[in-house]
């Protein structure tokens, strides 16, 4: 058992399949992602990826296929309780809490470390009062390392575009993710933030997170970062493998990278 | 037999009414999302002002009824303009606050000003009962319906046949991106809330010929307006006359069947039902992804 | 956090002062009122400002607390301290019941069908005579206890303590900013494990429960309940309270109830006059005070320190 | 109509009066300044690129140059006339698009709608139709999603729904910003191949690009936006050949 | 003090505002003429109106404040029975003589309340005057009973179909509406099923002309009588032509013959421009009895006018008010009109009896 154990992926993709009336947006793709493992998913503009994410997320049910966490299956089961096993993601369109400062939405992160009963709600003792000046600390940290200290108390309406995907990040962190999903988190950045960004990730794997899926067209840091990347064309799988493996690819410079690959 | 024709021809001519006194609220709350408490009261007004100028200005009928269009539609623009226009982009609630303000105001300056009594607005045409085979109609029903359909035919025609229209949705779907396609998003908003009270105040009047005025009417016609609504779907003129229609017949075959007592519980028991099993109403769709 | 905790304490302790510095009954009545609308506002500020979703139907609570008491009251002589909790407990029930097929919708659906239920039930009361005496109401409710206004100002002060402890922990706790969550951003919030359908029905049947109590609390006040409890106008005042204090946070309801059950008192020196004028206010309160009266001391501290806020014109709408 | 001031020969840029001439612009969000004087002029027939770190203030710029934001102080002149604080309405109706940061399509909408909304000013119904049929011709993928309703679309293909209806008002300036944002590289490509050849149609173009590879090769000259102000202005063929120097602006 | 201050609690907004604005009318009348003779004890009389809504809560409110901070003598309200109701026991503690002239719920005078008189006909005083007359001469052999929902119209169904059904006379059909309800056809549809002779309707003005209206509208032909404000002119201007020849039961109506009512009617038209109705001769009534019973108790102590109020002798407009150990009023005559020719003949006098 221990044994199959470790080489179990944490996540296990089978057969997903999502219609929305006539249109098939992905069509039986299974991949996975190991512990440890930096994996890409890429494709062109409306390949499926978020769609992707939204089913191995909970946030649509699959029309046909299975998700497997951690070894348990997930299929269909709710957002927030996909969350709790530890999957957590985040999104394509800028999604904050606006009204709330940057460091209340990166403490609002802490939502599942901090839950506690009813009773302790409204009689809180030591033990939840030392939980919640701990999740500020780690708020701070998490704050700090997104290289957003200098927005802290900003209210995240105030942020730029590509502030707010770096906050959205934060916030990710903040649930403590064993594996994190990121829909193109470098969206809005510069080239030269992108990469910089790149190297933060490399750090959070192994330390933060266990492994990371993330969704990105910026080729520099997806080649930069991950070890495998997933290809999507029209919905199916159209290539795996290294990252080198694919930028070589015909098939994938055809549908995906377009001359630049050339 | 014979009852349940007559139940079902009371339930569709009434559910054309409610159909025609939520049009306006279609426009306003379905549309452009404004939580409107002071429906009834445009309704109301309709009515009222409907009174006046029949009453004391002795214009007929129909002259009536352009006149209260034109007046109530300014009413409109000028309370959009001064005061919708200040709360815009923050939530449903700033909303909701200033139409019941509104709603408390305009009912009670209008009992200040003519008092609690019903009136009596003059009817379009001579009453007296139509019999259909075995059902019973009146002249003035069948007129209030033509025009009710009129009414709503033409506000969907609007909306969706005309530029008018497709500004309209633009506006109140993405205001900023509406005006960089060089739409005049102010005058669109207050046209639009223009146009729905324009619709009310039609609807009350043209309903108060058949039942009377008075200052007070307003909150039932909010009531029912906002279930007729939300029954058919946010925003859908087809939802709205199935809503209103549904909303009728079901109160009748309710009534008629079981007691008159309490019809109006169906309306809620209704909404309760739809929405549990269709939590965006009959006619709505959405267009909202993770 | 603290100073809002610290004014409510500050609030508190002048209260309790107040059975043995009034001996005016009037003015002992009114502060009754506005007592016992400081703890209704606060209960549907809980769903309003912290759920983030607009209830309509909240006097569904009130009345059914306040039938619950008036009714163990009547037929059953249930005294005061058993009657008033128990209110609370059936509301809260309902609440559980209302809430399950409620918080599944969003936005004007919610609206819509929060206030279906409220006139649901005030239907059924107004027709089922047999149990609610119908349009007559229940009259006599708690007769034979206690009559004197400052033993109600003593229990209405420990009720409103009772129930502004429970949201103060509420709120400022990690339930609380899962609510707030769900309030702000849907998405994000299912994203980081909270359910909310889950914390919005805690939320909700709390605010459920302390309706229940301030209804039971009425009943045996006024001594008298009808269907009318269940009517729109309750609700449109307690929605005003709400909403000209402040929502979203903690004192803007008490600031709300207060004021606005001094100014129907005192506008009623223009008789006639008198609900134009209220309506006016209510405008001019939405328009200069956009977000409640605590919401401006919030900005104009915001302003101070410096903190701008969004231009609604290219404010997002959170889709 | 604004009226056509020049059309200048060939002359070396800065000989010529510039089409957009923005001088010591300051624009605030409430009591926040975001500009503290921005200056710059776009040429008849340019594409001209803002560049900058994150929060910089390129898309205020542009913001405010489209009427979105008033400011503060400061002159924004089109064609020698002033439009600084019009409302956009005014300022589209006078040849300037905005193509706004995170897309705004109008969700409930179709694509179709929404392209064809793009033509708002536009009156008649056959020029609408072939301006759409360009539209289509240029983004192959919204004709087959043409019916589906834009709030479904895929990130991307919003972006592109989003370009597609800024051009539909065929401005005569077109401000974009950040065209590539959530586009696969092909795509981006795709989509600066179609601001090059607008541009060789006589549009100018003043861009907002985070990928500064696609930036400084579709335009001729760049704008470092630093804080609120111009930190510097250089044509992009000494950037492209500077990486450093690039790095020193871009840091933030 | 240099007034005797009399606080009404009255629907001043809402849905029965229409009603409460009559009562008003008439108790302002009603102080006019006191104050005109020299007042009561030697003072004048003042009004001090709140408006109730018809609501328990906000009539309490109003109570509260005319009690303590006004320190009205007498109290007169609250129109509708159930915010009466809610009123009741406020008096009672404050020791304050509450008269109201309008709400007619037969439960208020079983409470035990010493404080609290009523100056109006009960449904039952009504049903139990009139239901000899109606069954014989217009010789109804069934009647429709329709009623508004609250409890007023559901009393008043109650006691006339009880009292109808005594003589013989078949119960058709009982439906009740809703106030405000605008559209009635599915009612009468199974009314005109039923066939009945006579519809028996409880409602007031607004309620009951659509009512009326709509039953032409049908084509219904039966006898139609009812209580309610009915006998006004606004109701007979709103009604139209659909007015005419229907029967309704009132305690008051402006048509009576006698010379004091005539003054009256003289009085109310020169102020208000229109012929009094029920609600109007109501809060005259219940103003002057609680006048008269302050000068007879001879000064403001409340013990002593409720003394007096026991003992009231009041020569109405309509006959003569005296209330019974429970206080309950008798002795005014209720009568039945018929409209004809746009105006309310009346067609028989009943004395309303003490009850036993
Ligand atoms: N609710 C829906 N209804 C209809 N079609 C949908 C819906 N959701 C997604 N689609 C379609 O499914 C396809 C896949 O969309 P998805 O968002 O997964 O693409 P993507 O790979 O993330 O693309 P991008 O890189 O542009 O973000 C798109 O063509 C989109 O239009
Ligand atoms: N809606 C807003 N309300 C308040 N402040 C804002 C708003 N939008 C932007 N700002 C502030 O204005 C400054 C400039 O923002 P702007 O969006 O112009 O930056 P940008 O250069 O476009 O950055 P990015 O590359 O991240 O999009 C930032 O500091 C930002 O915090
Ligand atoms: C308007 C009516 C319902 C008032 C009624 N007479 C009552 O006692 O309540
Ligand atoms: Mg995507
Ligand atoms: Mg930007």
């Amino acid at each position: 058992m221990t044994a199959l154990h470790n080489t179990e992926p944490l996540l296990r993709a089978e057969n997903l399949t999502m219609r929305f009336g006539g249109i098939t947006a992905v069509k039986q793709v299974g991949f996975a992602v190991g512990p440890g493992e930096i994996v890409g998913l890429i494709g062109p503009n409306g390949a499926g990826k978020t769609t992707c994410f939204n089913m191995l997320t909970g946030f649509y049910t699959p029309t046909e296929g299975r998700v497997f966490f951690n070894g348990t299956d997930i299929t269909s089961h709710k957002p927030h309780a996909i969350a709790r096993l530890g999957l957590i993601r985040s999104f394509q369109k800028t999604n904050v809490m606006k009204r709330l400062t940057v460091f209340e939405n990166v403490l609002t992160g802490h939502y599942m470390e901090s839950r506690q009963s009813l009773l302790a709600t409204f009689f809180p003792g030591e033990k939840v009062r030392r939980a919640e000046c701990e999740a500020r600390a780690s708020a701070a940290a998490i704050v700090e390392t997104m290289g957003l200290s200098r927005r802290m108390n900003a209210p995240a309406h105030l942020l730029s575009c590509g502030e707010l995907r770096l906050l959205e990040v934060a916030v990710a962190l903040a649930a403590k993710p064993t594996l994190l999903m990121l829909d193109e988190p470098a969206a809005g950045l510069n080239s030269h933030e992108a990469m910089q960004f790149g190297e933060t990730l490399k750090t959070l794997v192994g330390k933060a997170v266990r492994s990371l899926l993330i969704v990105e067209h910026n080729m520099e840091l997806v080649m930069g970062v991950c070890d495998r990347i997933v290809v999507l064309n029209f919905g199916q799988m159209l290539a795996e493998g290294e990252p080198r493996a694919i930028l070589d690819n015909p098939k994938v410079a055809e549908a995906y990278l377009g001359k630049a690959a050339a | 037999m014979d009852l349940f024709l007559q139940f079902l021809t009371n339930g569709l001519v009434v559910g054309v009414f409610y159909a025609l006194s939520a049009l306006g609220l279609t426009l306003i709350f379905g549309l452009m999302r404004v939580v409107n408490f002071a429906h009834g009261e445009f309704y109301m007004m309709g009515g009222v002002v409907g009174w006046f100028v029949t009453t004391y200005l002795g214009l007929d009928f129909f002259s009536g009824l352009v006149l209260v269009a034109l007046a109530i539609g300014g009413f409109g623009w000028l309370v959009d303009r001064v005061l919708i226009e200040r709360v815009r982009g923050q939530g449903e609630e700033p909303g909701i606050l200033l139409t019941i303000g509104l709603s408390i105001f305009l009912v009670n300056i209008t009992l200040l000003a003519i008092g609690p009594a019903p009136l009596k607005v003059a009817r379009a045409i001579t009453e007296g009962p139509i019999f259909l085979g075995p059902v019973t109609i009146t002249k003035m029903r069948l007129l209030a319906m033509v025009i009710g359909i009129a009414l709503i035919v033409g506000a969907y025609a609007v909306i969706h046949r005309t530029r008018l229209g497709s500004a309209m949705r633009a506006t109140f779907q993405d205001p900023m991106a509406a005006s960089l396609a060089g739409i005049r998003t102010k005058q669109v908003y207050a046209a639009t809330f223009a146009l729905g009270c324009t619709l009310s105040a039609l609807s009350g009047m043209l309903l108060a010929s058949i039942y009377s005025a008075q200052a007070s009417v307003g909150g039932l016609v909010s009531l029912k307006s906002f279930v007729v609504v939300i029954l058919g779907g946010m925003g859908s003129f087809p939802g709205a006359i199935a809503g209103g229609l549904l909303l009728g017949v079901a109160e009748a075959l309710w009534g008629g069947y079981v007691a008159t007592g309490m019809v109006d519980i169906i309306g809620f028991l209704l909404v309760i039902l739809i929405l549990v099993l269709r939590p965006q109403g009959l006619f709505s769709i959405r267009a909202e992804r993770a | 956090m603290t100073l809002e905790r610290n004014i409510l304490l500050a609030l508190g302790v002048l209260a309790a002062m107040l059975p043995f510095a009034i001996t005016d009954q009037y003015i002992l009545h009114l502060a009754i009122m506005a007592i016992f609308y400081a703890i209704l506002a606060n209960s549907l500020n809980l769903v309003v400002g912290y759920v983030g979703e607009f209830s309509l139907g909240h006097t569904a609570f009130l009345g059914t607390g306040a039938y619950t008491a008036a009714l163990l009251s009547v037929n059953a002589g249930w005294p005061m301290w058993a009657a008033v909790p128990a209110a609370g407990v059936v509301a809260a029930l309902f609440g559980l019941a209302i809430g399950a097929i409620t918080l599944r919708l969003q936005g004007p659906y919610f609206v819509i069908v929060t206030l279906s239920f409220a006139e649901v039930l005030r239907i059924v009361a107004n027709n089922w005579i047999a149990v609610t005496n119908g349009p007559m109401g229940l009259a006599g409710v708690g007769q034979g206890g206690i009559a004197n206004k400052s033993a109600f100002l003593a229990i209405v002060l420990g009720l409103a303590a009772l129930t502004f402890y429970l949201s103060y922990r509420f709120v400022y706790s990690n339930a609380g900013r899962a609510a707030v969550a769900v309030r702000e951003n849907r998405y994000v919030a299912q994203s980081i494990g909270v359910n909310p359908f889950g914390t919005a029905m805690q939320a909700f049947v709390l605010g459920a429960f302390m309706a229940g109590l301030a209804g039971g609390f009425y009943a045996f006040y006024i001594s008298f309940v009808g269907p009318e409890v269940f009517r729109f106008a309750f609700m449109a005042t307690i929605i005003i309270m709400v909403l000209m204090g402040g929502k979203g946070t903690l004192l803007g309801p008490v600031v709300g109830a207060v004021i606005v059950t001094l100014l129907e008192e005192y506008l009623r020196e223009l008789q006639e006059l008198r609900l134009s004028l209220f309506g006016l206010i209510v405008m001019a309160i939405v328009l200069f005070l956009p977000n409640g009266l605590m919401g401006f001391i919030a900005r104009r501290r915001e302003q101070r320190g410096d903190v701008p806020s969004l231009s609604p014109a290219i404010e997002e709408r959170t889709v | 109509m604004s009226t056509i001031t020049m059309d200048a020969p060939d002359t070396a840029l800065g000989m010529v009066e510039p089409v957009l001439r923005v001088r010591d612009l300051h624009v605030s969000y409430g009591s926040t300044a975001a500009l503290h004087g921005i200056s710059l002029d776009v040429h008849a027939g340019e594409t001209v690129a803002l560049i900058g770190a994150n929060g910089a203030g390129k898309s205020t710029t542009l913001r405010a140059i489209s009427g979105l934001l008033k400011t503060r102080s400061g002159s924004i002149a089109w064609n020698g006339t002033s439009i600084a604080n019009r409302p956009p309405e005014e300022i589209v109706a006078a040849g300037i698009a905005h193509c706004p940061e995170e897309r705004h399509v109008w969700p409930g909408m179709t694509v179709e709608e929404n392209i064809a909304l793009g033509a708002y000013l536009c009156r008649s119904k056959d020029e609408v139709r072939t301006r759409m049929g360009m539209a289509f011709h240029r983004f192959p993928r919204l004709r087959e999603r043409a019916r589906q309703l834009a709030g479904t679309l895929s990130g991307g293909e919003q972006q592109m729904l989003a370009i597609a209806r800024a051009l539909m008002s065929e401005p005569r300036l077109l401000m974009l910003d950040e065209p590539s944002l959530g586009l696969s590289p092909r795509m981006a490509e795709e989509v600066f191949e179609v601001v090059r050849a607008i541009n060789a149609h006589g549009v100018t173009v003043l861009l907002v690009e985070q990928n500064i590879h696609n930036a400084l090769a579709v335009a001729s000259r760049a704008y470092v936006v630093k804080t609120g102000r111009i930190a510097a202005a250089r044509p992009t063929a000494d950037l492209r050949g500077d990486p450093e120097l690039l790095k020193a602006y871009l840091g933030g | 003090q240099d007034s005797i201050k009399i606080g009404l609690v009255e629907p001043l907004t809402g849905s029965v505002a229409y009603n409460g604005k009559s009562v008003i009318e008439g108790a302002r009348l009603a102080v006019e003429q006191i104050n005109a003779k020299g007042g009561v004890l030697g003072k004048p009389v003042e009004l001090v109106i709140e408006d109730g809504q018809c609501a328990p809560a906000n009539s309490v409110n109003a109570v509260e404040k005319l009690v303590q901070k006004d320190k009205v003598a007498v109290l007169v309200g609250a129109f509708c029975s159930s915010a009466t109701a809610a009123i009741m026991p406020v008096a009672q503690k404050y020791k304050i003589p509450l008269v109201t002239g309008v709400s007619s719920s037969a439960a208020l005078t079983e409470q035990n309340n010493s404080w609290f008189f009523r100056a109006a006909e009960t449904d039952a005083l009504m049903a139990k005057a009139f239901a000899k007359i109606l069954a014989n001469d217009l010789k109804l052999k069934s009647v429709a009973y329709v009623g508004v929902n609250d409890d007023w119209g559901r009393g008043g169904v109650e006691e006339f179909s009880r009292d109808l059904s005594a003589l013989g006379v078949k119960t058709a059909l009982t439906e009740y509406f809703d106030h405000g309800t605008t559209d009635y056809f599915t009612l009468l549809t199974k009314l005109r099923a039923a066939k009945p002779d006579g519809i028996f309707i409880a409602a007031e003005t607004q309620d009951g002309s659509i009512l009326v209206k709509q039953l032409q509208e049908m084509g219904v032909q039966s006898k139609v009588f009812g209580v309610g404000s009915w006998a006004t002119a606004d109701f007979i201007n709103l009604t139209g032509d659909a007015a005419e020849g229907i029967y309704a039961a009132v305690p008051y109506v402006s048509s009576v013959d006698t010379p004091r009512n005539q003054e009256f009617v003289k009085a109310y038209e020169a102020k208000y421009k229109i012929k009094p109705g029920k609600y109007g001769a109501a809060g005259y009534n219940a103003l002057n009895i609680t006048a008269q019973a302050i000068a007879q108790a001879g000064s403001t102590d409340a013990e002593a006018i409720r003394t007096a109020l026991g003992k009231t002798d009041y020569k109405a407009p309509n006959g003569e008010y005296r209330f019974t150990a429970k206080g309950q009023a008798y002795g005014f005559d209720a009568v039945l009109v018929r409209i004809e020719g746009g105006t309310p003949k009346v067609v028989a006098t009943s004395p309303v009896e003490a009850p036993q």
